[in-house]
């Protein structure tokens, strides 16, 4: 007897509420694109920000809704965005890998200024222009290592130095540096110039002894392989004949401008750690 | 007697201690002899800098006209002494970013050739006459902003302006200037305030003066009787001298946030902006120069000078007799908001009120270990806001946090970071934070 | 009085979650930003109330009548049913939520399907059934632990806002920190002990 | 005009000039300047505790503050903070003092340690040390102590004055073999008595209004009772005994203008109020305001823990909210909870409201506009 009872009741109360919850379920209909949550699944996940979006899920949306291509997720995979692109029947959009590098060696150069106040590169940029003697040079206060989603900045000595085998090109380094001096390269160059001032040979002497003279030595000795940008030399990263470690040898660069991202990290350290200038 | 006087304030605010003045405040406005060599900055005004009509090598008259406006919002440019425009360049400047100057190497003759003439008879002379003249003589704002005046004289249709407010509060510990432009030259005020009353059609002008300079009220009481201008007397109070905060004080009216003095019916305008414009209207000379203190402990004889525009910083020490030791910082305008400048190169210019020399032992201010919420921020904000949770705010990076706190309305006046018992530096974070802000809002307007 | 008794028990004495330590998981998940928290709030009193509502019908009335003069037990259908009806009632609210606040919704995520597994609701049901409340009693009690569970969420949201502008020891970030939180929250709960 | 020798002139060379934000000037009060007046306003309670408690008073709040400052220094060596800094603003001692406060003469002394261990540790640099703690340290730690250690934080001893005579806290807990130990003039150590709010919550309360032929609580709030805890001649916690030392600790914060001294005043107040109207009301359920005035930690929570900076509102609307919630809850507990005292419970559980008290006590800006018209006025 309560057998059968306590199966009448669960069956009755069962029936009742899931006629229930029916009748919602046609009340309140919301259509639901399905696209975007697989869009989201296929998206590196780390919510950086690289893409301008709030996040994973609102570039999911977007692609989903057709607004941007996987390509402007500039973290993920060259396989990830095909991955996405075929998944949605999409444009994948453009796919080369990039890398960010500070192109400044003010650890090693200039003299530091006294700067009294918040440790943060924009606040200190707000102050008479920053506390560097040069304008263009890294502050040092480490505002894109603490942006950065991957830890793939170190703050070493008084220089950012970029970690190449950690950083995913996600450029939001280069969107909150005050001086502009992380520049986004193409992630498979490893040899740059590290100096991003543009003003006259004889100011740059004056304020830092390691930036570019504007000799124009290298752009002769590797023609294609460097470019001069008023009387600042970088590397043509476009050039399809890379530059390489015997070309560095063989320019002789006065300043030793350019070099490779290890003997940079090498150069960092052992300038943090002899010491700091006078 | 004093008491029996209606002395006008604001709320909020605070009262710095030693605030310095004494050291500059009873010595006479002193003559500054001629230099070799001026560095007249173009950009002096805010909005856009002015062009230069000389070259290279030109040989120029004092009050010759250097660079002429260009545009609406921005002013004309005079030289400040006879000789030849040796160079133009880049200079370091007073924000301390480079910024182009005109060189003059003077001759040592000061020779005198003004554009244009004096208008004595003012009283009867055509409004648009005066209004030409003050656009001729490069008038700006002289308290700080360096604000074209010529704009504020010309209110937009629909507004109407009924009051006009000298501000000689002179707030700022250390500054004297003012003062002792008030207490020296009050007719140059008084009737550079009653030109402008012309200008605008106004009879109701105020000027508001702290009741610490007494002897510069009675100065100017001398001379307000006959120029139908009067005088408020305002407390002892930092911010008094802030525009918000000194109509507030002087008419009771609130300015309301996002909106413009001249909405509530009121034009601020600096004394020594009003000594300017005398001088261009009554004597027929253009702004190019300016009475500013040089002052500071570690200067051996503080005082007010009368400096050229293009005076370098080293030379104005030189003036008031070098210093017993090295600063520890180098201020353009009074403590409270001046800014420290890179070199002692940078050169006076129409809105220098102060040369402030900070010694080494008190140039690091700014030492924080955390916020301990005391509330004396939050009592000394003459805006009321909330600064030490703005700041948290911003040093965590939640910039929309601070926005919505009204961020916005800060006006950078100090007076939280001074009351500080942390010594946080309250007013980098928020200027921070505004330029961060401004940056957000012009990506999503492109957008 | 009887009424002012159950209800300051329900909130503060035997606060759901900083007394008897139910519904921790929501309290956690959703605590991260005061409005979040305000939706859950909500979303927790309704359902908790009307759950207390018709658990306390259920149990008063179908689990256990006579027939024919034979007397038929059926406790031991309780969780069972319970269960039943508050998973009819969060899906009931989702569906609603999706449609009408689809924001909120968002944001309150996979915190929302679980109110199910809420033992804070469930634990509100079987205590009035356990205590023999009648229907109004168990709704009462209902409502103002779910108020509870929404004080002690208020609370502790609004302090983890301010705590994410603070700088813990990066041991501490995020929920550690949070959980010592919520015990020192506890310990001034305990305060009232007695009050009822 | 040039009098002056301009060869001899010195000049700045500008080597050493230091760019910071504006203002440039700094109105000279520090952190430590603040604890150390907090210190001060403490003087006068920590010697009425040695006078009342004897020696072993002064004891016990030198090693709770030692223990602080070593709980601190050892937290900040682990996590590699600069120790000098973070002990030199006096802020873990000052916590230690207020702790020790809290504490009974007779603490055992392996509670302090432990309080230490609560009170800076677990209540202030797991949230990133000053400033960033939500709940006041020394209440914490109290307030823990308390839950875990019920007997070792309630073995309260009589005061100076109480050995003579026959008090009610006495007569309770007092064993004839106790007395006759005090007749001798054994050591007291160790002997325990009830604090008058012990004993207040130990009287069976009487709702009946037309009881009035004798008032419950005689022998608790009479003048003869009320005028002895004036002087602080009771046994209780080392800080919260004497009112006259606690007042004047109040006017030195006030004078310094450490505290907003409407926050004591407010708390009092409600306080009073709430038991003073229960009295008229129901003579059997409360004894008379002044008793709640006197009594417990009413004055050193009012004035010295509620009024602390760091976990208290900013605006002096929100401190008034503040302090009247805490007067509330404090009389709440008193009259009906369980616990005999409720100020630290109170005082705990409105720090838990201070960030929504914040929110909602806000300051309305110079020249606000409401949303609604703010778009009128820019367009």
């Amino acid at each position: 007897m309560t057998f059968y009872t306590a199966l009448v009741i669960m069956g009755l109360l069962g029936l009742t509420l899931g006629a229930i919850v029916g009748v919602f379920v046609k009340l309140f209909k919301v259509e639901q694109d399905n696209r975007v949550e697989l869009a989201l699944e296929l998206l590196p996940g780390a919510n950086c920000g690289g893409c301008g979006r709030a996040g994973c899920a609102d570039f999911a949306r977007a692609l989903a809704a057709g607004e941007v291509t996987p390509g402007n997720c500039p973290v993920s995979s060259v396989e990830q965005r095909a991955a996405i692109a075929m998944a949605l029947g999409i444009d994948a959009g453009p796919i080369e890998m990039q890398q960010a590098v500070v192109c400044c060696r003010a650890d090693i150069g200039a003299e530091e200024m006294n700067y009294n106040g918040v440790q943060d590169c924009n606040a200190a940029n707000l102050v008479a222009g920053g506390p560097t003697t040069c304008r263009y040079g890294c502050l040092g206060l480490g505002s894109c290592a603490r942006v950065c989603p991957f830890g793939a900045i170190e703050i070493v000595g008084r220089v950012a130095v970029v970690h190449p085998e950690l950083c995913t090109g996600c450029k939001q380094c280069a969107k909150v540096c005050p001086r502009n001096v992380i520049k986004m390269v193409p992630a498979n160059a490893n040899i740059h110039i590290y100096c991003n001032s543009p003003e006259k040979a004889a100011i740059k002497r004056s304020l830092c002894a390691a930036g570019c003279i504007g000799c124009r030595k290298c752009e002769k000795l590797l023609p294609g392989k460097i470019k001069f940008d008023g009387m600042l030399a970088q590397i043509d990263y476009d050039s399809p004949d890379a530059i390489t470690q015997e070309d560095i040898e063989k320019c002789n660069c006065p300043v030793h401008g350019i070099m490779s991202e290890k003997e940079r990290y090498a150069v960092a350290k052992n300038a943090a750690s002899g010491g700091k200038r006078a | 007697m004093k008491s029996s006087r209606n002395v006008m304030t604001f709320a909020g605010g605070i009262h710095p201690h030693g605030d310095g003045k004494s050291l500059t405040c009873y010595t006479p406005v002193q003559n500054a002899p001629l230099l070799d060599k001026y560095f007249v900055i173009l950009a002096q005004n805010a909005g856009k800098p002015p062009i230069p009509v000389v070259k290279k090598g030109d040989r120029v008259k004092k009050y010759q006209l250097l660079a002429a406006a260009d545009g609406a919002v921005s002013a004309n440019l005079h030289s400040p002494t006879s000789g030849i425009v040796s160079n133009i360049r880049d200079i370091q400047g007073t924000h301390g970013v480079p910024t182009s100057a005109i060189e003059i190497s003077a001759d040592g003759l000061d020779e005198a050739d003004s554009p244009f003439a004096p208008i004595p008879d003012w009283r009867h002379a055509d409004v648009d006459i005066l209004k030409q003249r003050v656009i001729e003589a490069g008038i700006v704002g002289m308290g700080g902003a360096s604000f074209p005046t010529h704009v504020k004289l010309s209110p937009p249709e629909g507004k109407s302006v009924d009051t006009l407010i000298l501000n000689g509060a002179e707030c700022e510990p250390y500054l004297t200037a003012d003062h002792r432009l008030m207490q020296e030259f009050p007719e140059k005020v008084i009737r550079g305030a009653a030109i402008l009353g012309r200008i605008l059609n106004i009879g109701n002008i105020f000027v508001g003066v702290e009741i610490n300079k007494l002897d510069a009220i009675a100065a100017l009481e001398h001379y307000a009787g006959d120029y139908g201008v009067k005088i408020a007397y305002l407390r002892v109070r930092y911010p008094q001298g802030s525009e918000k905060q000194l109509i507030n004080a002087i008419t009771g009216r609130t300015v309301r946030s996002g909106t413009l003095p001249m909405d509530s019916g009121c034009i601020v305008q600096n004394v020594a902006t009003c000594a300017a414009l005398d001088d261009a209207v009554t004597l027929g000379i253009p702004s190019v120069e300016r009475i500013v203190t040089v002052t500071g402990e570690v200067v051996v004889k503080p005082g007010n000078f009368k400096l050229k525009i293009g005076t370098p910083a080293l030379e104005a020490v030189r003036f008031a007799g070098g210093i017993t030791e090295e600063p520890g910082k180098l201020v353009f305008g009074g403590p409270m908001m001046g800014f420290a400048q890179r070199s002692f190169q940078v050169p006076v210019c129409k809105n220098t009120s102060g040369i402030l020399l900070i010694p080494q032992k008190q140039a690091y201010n700014f030492e924080s270990s955390g916020c301990i919420h005391c509330g004396r921020c939050v009592q000394g904000c003459p805006m009321n806001l909330v600064p030490c949770l703005l700041s948290t705010a911003i040093e965590a990076g939640r910039f929309d946090l601070a926005a919505e706190n009204h961020i916005m309305d800060c006006m950078e006046c100090g007076s939280c970071a001074y009351v500080c018992p942390d010594h946080r530096p309250l007013i980098q974070n928020v200027r921070h934070a505004k330029a961060e802000l401004r940056k957000q809002m012009n990506a999503s307007k492109e957008k | 009085m009887k009424y002012l008794e159950l209800t300051v028990g329900a909130v503060l004495v035997y606060n759901f979650v900083l007394s008897r330590f139910l519904g921790i998981c929501p309290f956690l998940g959703v605590s991260k930003r005061l409005s979040t928290a305000m939706g859950m709030s909500g979303a927790v009193i309704f359902v908790m109330a009307l759950a207390s509502c018709i658990t306390s019908a259920i149990s008063n009335y179908l689990l256990e009548f006579t027939i024919a003069g034979t007397v038929i037990k059926l406790d031991f259908l309780r969780i069972l049913l319970f269960i039943l009806v508050i998973a009819a009632l969060v899906q009931l609210l989702e569906i609603m939520m999706q449609k009408l606040t689809p924001s909120l919704y968002r944001a309150l995520g996979i915190y929302l399907p679980l109110i199910t597994t809420n033992c804070a609701v469930l634990g509100a049901a079987t205590i009035n059934a356990e205590s023999g409340r009648n229907v109004l009693d168990s709704t009462i009690f209902g409502a103002f632990s779910g108020v509870g569970f929404a004080l002690a969420l208020l609370l502790f949201s609004s302090i983890r806002e301010r705590l994410e502008l603070a700088v813990p020891p990066k041991a501490f970030e995020g929920t550690p920190i949070a959980l010592i939180t919520a015990g020192i929250l506890a310990m001034a709960f305990t305060g009232f002990a007695g009050l009822c | 005009m040039t009098d002056v020798d301009n060869d001899n002139i010195k000049l700045p060379t500008g080597e050493k000039l230091v760019l910071s934000s504006s203002p440039h000037l700094s109105s000279g009060s520090s952190l430590r300047k603040i604890m150390g007046g907090v210190l001060l306003a403490l003087i006068p309670q920590i010697a009425a505790s040695a006078w009342l408690f004897g020696m072993r008073a002064l004891f016990i709040i030198f090693y709770t503050a030692v223990c602080c400052v070593a709980a601190e220094a050892l937290w900040c060596k682990l996590a590699d903070k600069d120790v000098w800094r973070n002990i030199s603003d006096c802020s873990a001692c000052v916590t230690g003092v207020l702790l020790a406060m809290c504490l009974p003469v007779t603490v055992p002394l392996y509670v302090p340690p432990l309080g230490a261990i609560l009170a800076i540790w677990l209540a202030k640099q797991v949230y990133g040390g000053i400033g960033n703690n939500p709940f006041n340290p020394a209440l914490v730690a109290r307030v823990g102590l308390l839950i875990a250690l019920p007997a070792a934080m309630t073995l309260w001893t009589p005061s100076r004055g109480m050995k003579q005579t026959n008090y009610p806290e006495k007569q309770l807990f007092y064993t004839a073999e106790n007395i006759k130990k005090i007749n001798n003039g054994e050591p007291l150590d160790g002997v325990s008595c009830a604090t008058p709010l012990g004993v207040m919550k130990s009287i069976e309360k009487i709702t009946d209004r037309s009881f009035k032929a004798e008032d419950n609580f005689t022998e608790l709030d009479s003048w003869e009772m009320i005028s002895r805890y004036a002087v602080g001649d009771r046994a209780g916690c080392l800080g919260e005994t004497c009112a006259p030392a606690l007042i004047l600790g109040f006017f030195i914060l006030v004078i310094l203008n450490l505290i907003n001294w409407k926050v004591p005043v407010i708390f009092i107040g409600t306080v009073m109020l709430i038991t003073g109207t229960v009295n008229a009301i129901w003579p059997g359920v409360s004894p008379n305001p002044l008793f709640h005035l006197l009594n417990g930690g009413l004055l050193l929570g009012a004035i010295f823990m509620a009024t602390d900076m760091v976990t208290s509102p900013i605006t002096g609307r929100g401190c008034a909210v503040f302090a009247c919630g805490c007067g509330i809850l404090t009389s709440v507990i008193r009259l009906w909870g369980n616990y005999p005292e409720g100020v630290s419970f109170a005082i705990l559980f409105m720090n838990a409201l201070v960030p929504l008290i914040d929110r909602w006590c806000g300051k309305r800006p110079f020249g606000f506009v409401p949303k609604r018209e703010k778009v009128n006025a820019h367009e």
